[in-house]
């Protein structure tokens, strides 16, 4: 019972979302709004703003670095309560 | 040409998802689940991603499954 | 004040590199205490000084890296962020205090505090993010923290409540991501400013997209903020955490993502977007469920935790009944409620810790008689109860005022009647455990108040049930003000 | 126990991978690649390492004071590169105008950027191999629960 | 006919779409924990290539700038994935480090063996 109702509501829940597949901008189309906003300028900028070339490393590290030290608290989160829960933190060692 | 061969690969992630799924043996499930995220970073790199393709090859293929096994290494390999 | 214009990145980096060292400490008690609470004194005083400037300046919004709006990340603090982060850094400095000189719940004192801070750094983070990818960052190691603090106790039952929380909680930032592509593929920004002006543009072209990431975004933070239907983890999780983790977590965390969603409506959506789709409707029909369901399921526990989870659900649908009656006066209802929760069910949960903590005695048919042996807990717990039920006086008066007030205003009387029923039913399963805790039958049970350092942050709580009960005028100007951030 | 066949390919593969690690580390800014990926790489190179030895020799294995470090200290550079840029009168986490971002498709060049980088890496290493060693073995001891 | 062209077309959104929910479905109703966090993983691995696809432009080149190249592909998503592959990992390794610690309190890893495990201790 509990299964066939789960199954009912995924593949509705899989409807919609082919429906949304349908309506989306096309893949690859340069016009497609996804490309107007923000791209331009770190295409055109980076190595003049920060001097990466590789403009992935300039956006992650430069142009969104709160991201990225957010992203090292993660792993950082990820370690210290993989420590505490098993071990009991770092004062073992 | 390329489509066909990228239209194989997204095949064949659709097809690893559900083993990955159905597989009794947890170890087998790792191994496929490598796999999984060995043709999404081939996927990532044939859409010009290569920093995320590369990324995914060291942490999601490399890290991950060297933390399922070490984790199966302690609570069993096989389903009950 | 330009010297307050880099505090809204400077509390999370001060927090964050609090956590940072604590570690290194190893086993040096009072150093790390030290750290510990400083943390949490020097992100109150930066918090106070930037609400400060806030009102009198206007929104701070702080370019992170130099790089203006559309391009780098941008900490916008407007009121509501300023109101918030205020709330936070008091409500869990207090929390800190309690944690550092209370019992003793965890093995490790030194990961716990870390955690805790991290979980601070990234909530102060989270209600002043202007980016919405910024902003899942900060939910992301939220997340993750809160789950480790539940685990961190390591008895059987923390740790599978932990893990069902995990999974219900990967879920909800699964649906939170996807919503976020979803936007991104439609308006090609993720600045909220920027987000709002193009989706006015963009939105009729992708009804279904817009319609879709709405929806897993609702999902996605009410499996988080535990909004009725799926709170289904709230209660095991909150209920077998450390005490000082309970406090946090419902006083605060769940509240987080409340004011997170909401942000995201009047900043990234637009208040437009947001009322061409019933959601409104669903706020309203869900916090009646959670009102109701959350009662009466408290109704019937015997684990006082328990109860007090339950009644975090309850009040979760308060606030969400404040926003989704929508009007001036409901909002400053339910944005007060925000902080006033935070400090009664911090201060329930922190004294039913210590209860618990003196006499072993969990059970609410053993709490007999308790009363007289610990009088002044006891007196706490029953200001954080009266506070709850909405004796006037206490805080709790005054945001169900607010709500009440709210709902007639809207021409809807029966919510005003909800809110009449839900403070009967607090009274209803609150009241009966005082009474006999004063005046039941002895008990066996040996138990005494504890020292007065632990007793000490749970009665400054109870000093600002009723301070913020009095003087509400305090808080009213960020109230009014965020109120009119929704009600233009 | 001796391993000599893994010992031998540990001999040859561990330089290996961690030089590629670096390699991908140091040219985080210049080709793909960067903090994370570079740091996990040598975190599995440490990985391999204490494989091999764990069972040889108890001196070959990592402390924990050792990965704390790593992680720790790569945490601070972040954090600590980001105060500069208000010490200087810019803002949290300013690149240009604070650190010399020099002649752009150069290895020294770009900055905050590599300092950066090479940080991330050296903490994502620790985390790697923390994180494993932790599911693999810890809390194994018989004192380690209670 | 122009539906199935557009859902060929965007083959990929449908690819990850379908991986979603698959990944949901493993999670959600998968006994074994440790499937469970596989199906976490193939749900977040799915949002990347939702995201990687929405970056890409057609005969557009890898953003790493160099001479005579006129397109690139969008550099935004795959800043965001980058981020996003971390926390993956992150949870990862928490939920694994959670289900070692079930599997050595309740001896199973099992989700409705630990549910009845609990169950009987409470009664």
């Amino acid at each position: 019972m509990r299964k066939t109702l789960t199954i009912v509501i995924l593949l509705g829940l899989l409807t919609l979302l082919f429906l949304m597949v349908v309506e989306m901008p096309l893949y690859g189309d340069p016009e497609a709004p996804a490309h107007q906003g923000i791209m331009q300028k770190y295409l055109a900028d980076s190595a003049r703003d920060t001097g990466a070339i590789n403009t992935i490393a300039a956006i992650i590290i430069d142009y969104r670095a709160y991201d990225t030290l957010g992203e090292a608290t993660v792993l950082f989160v990820a370690v210290i309560a993989v420590t505490a829960a098993l071990y009991g933190g770092y004062e073992h060692a | 040409m390329l489509a066909a061969i990228n239209l194989l690969l997204l095949l064949f992630l659709v097809v690893c998802a559900i083993v990955v799924a159905r597989t009794k043996d947890l170890l087998s499930a790792t191994i496929i689940f490598g796999a999984y995220s060995m043709v999404m970073s081939i996927i990532w790199q044939q859409l010009h991603s290569p920093d995320v393709a590369i990324t995914e090859a060291a942490i999601g293929a490399g890290a991950t499954s060297l933390l399922f096994l070490a984790a199966i290494s302690r609570t069993g390999r096989h389903e009950e | 004040m330009p010297e307050f214009m880099h505090a809204p990145v400077l509390i999370v980096a001060v927090l964050l590199l609090a956590a940072f060292i604590t570690p290194l400490l190893g086993k040096r008690q009072a150093a790390t205490n030290a750290v510990f609470l400083g943390a949490g004194v020097v992100a109150l005083v930066l918090s106070v000084g930037m609400t400060l400037r806030v009102l009198a300046q206007g929104t701070l919004s702080y370019p992170v890296g130099g790089w203006p709006a559309p391009y780098g990340i941008v900490v916008l603090v407007d009121v509501f962020a300023a109101y918030s982060s205020l709330v936070l850094a008091t409500v869990a400095l207090i929390i800190f205090w309690f944690a550092a000189f209370g019992p003793r719940e965890v093995r490790h004192n030194g990961a716990y505090f870390t955690l805790i801070l991290l979980l601070t750094a990234a909530m102060q983070g989270m209600v002043m993010a202007g980016d919405l990818f910024n902003l899942f960052v900060f939910i992301e190691i939220s997340s993750l923290a809160a789950i480790a603090i539940i685990a961190i106790k390591g008895t059987k039952e923390s740790v599978e409540a932990s893990f069902r929380y995990l999974v219900l909680s990967a879920l909800g930032s699964g649906g939170l991501l996807f919503s976020i592509a979803l936007i991104f593929m439609i308006t090609g920004h993720l600045n909220m400013d920027y987000i709002r002006t193009t989706l006015m543009v963009t939105a009729e072209q992708y009804p279904l997209n817009l319609l879709t990431s709405i929806g897993l975004m609702v999902v996605g933070f009410g499996v988080k903020a535990a909004l009725f239907p799926m709170h289904v983890w709230l209660p095991d999780a909150h209920s077998n955490a450390p005490t000082a983790s309970s406090a946090l977590l419902s006083g605060l965390v769940v509240k987080v993502y409340i004011i997170a969603l909401m942000r995201i409506a009047y900043l990234a959506l637009g208040l437009e977007i947001f009322a061409l789709f019933p959601i409104r409707h669903l706020f309203l029909a869900l916090s009646t469920g959670a009102l109701v369901a959350g009662s009466v399921f408290a109704m019937v526990q015997d684990n006082v935790k328990r109860l007090l989870a339950f009644s975090t659900v309850a009040q979760v649908g308060c606030i969400f009944l404040g926003f989704g009656l929508f009007n001036q006066r409901a909002i400053e209802g339910g944005v007060l409620h925000i902080l006033n929760h935070a400090v009664m069910k911090s201060l329930l949960f922190l004294t039913a810790g210590v209860i618990i903590h003196q006499s072993g005695i969990k059970k609410l048919s053993q709490f007999s008689g308790l009363g007289r042996k610990m009088p002044l807990t006891f007196a706490a717990f029953t200001i954080g109860a009266m506070s709850m039920v909405g004796v006037p006086g206490t805080a709790g008066f005054i945001s169900k005022l607010y709500l009440a007030l709210g709902a007639l205003d809207a021409d809807m009387l029966v919510f005003a009647v909800l809110i009449l029923i839900s403070s009967l039913l607090n009274a209803a399963y609150y009241f009966p455990i005082i009474i006999s805790a004063f005046f039941g039958r002895d008990s066996d049970a040996e138990a005494t108040d504890p020292a007065f350092a632990v007793l000490a942050p749970v009665a400054v709580l109870a000093g600002m049930v009723f301070f913020f009960g009095m003087f509400p005028s305090l808080m009213v100007p960020l109230v009014r003000q965020t109120a009119l951030l929704f009600v233009r | 126990m001796h391993d000599m066949i893994l010992e031998m390919l540990g001999r040859i593969l561990i330089p290996a991978t961690q030089l590629f690690g670096a390699y991908i580390l140091f040219h985080g800014h210049l080709s793909p690649g960067g903090g994370f990926s570079g740091g996990t790489i040598i975190g599995a190179s440490f990985i391999f390492y204490s494989l091999v030895y764990r069972f040889s020799d108890k001196k070959h294995r990592l402390k924990h004071e050792t990965s704390l470090w790593f992680e720790v200290g790569g945490a601070l550079i972040y954090v600590g590169s980001g105060l500069v840029g208000i010490l200087f009168g810019r803002h949290f986490l300013t690149n240009q105008g604070v650190f010399p971002i020099g002649e752009p498709g150069r290895l020294w060049s770009s900055g905050m950027i590599l300092l950066v980088t090479l940080g991330i890496g050296a903490k994502v290493a620790g985390t790697v191999f923390k994180l494993f060693q932790e599911l693999l073995e810890g809390g194994a001891e018989p004192d380690g629960h209670h | 006919m122009v539906i199935i062209e557009r859902l060929y077309t965007n083959i990929y959104y449908l690819i990850s779409v379908v991986l979603f929910i698959i990944g949901f479905h493993t999670m959600l109703t998968h006994n074994n924990l440790l499937k469970k966090i596989m199906g976490m993983n193939i749900m977040d691995t799915s949002l990347f290539l939702f995201f990687v696809s929405i970056g890409y432009i057609r005969g557009g080149q890898a953003p790493i700038l160099r001479e005579g190249v006129i397109q690139y592909v969008n550099p935004v998503p795959s800043a965001l994935i980058l981020t996003g592959i971390v926390i993956s990992v992150s949870f990862t390794a928490f939920a694994l480090a959670l289900v070692v610690l079930l599997h050595k309190q309740y001896g199973t890893i099992d989700a409705d063996k630990i549910i009845a495990l609990r169950s009987r201790r409470h009664a």
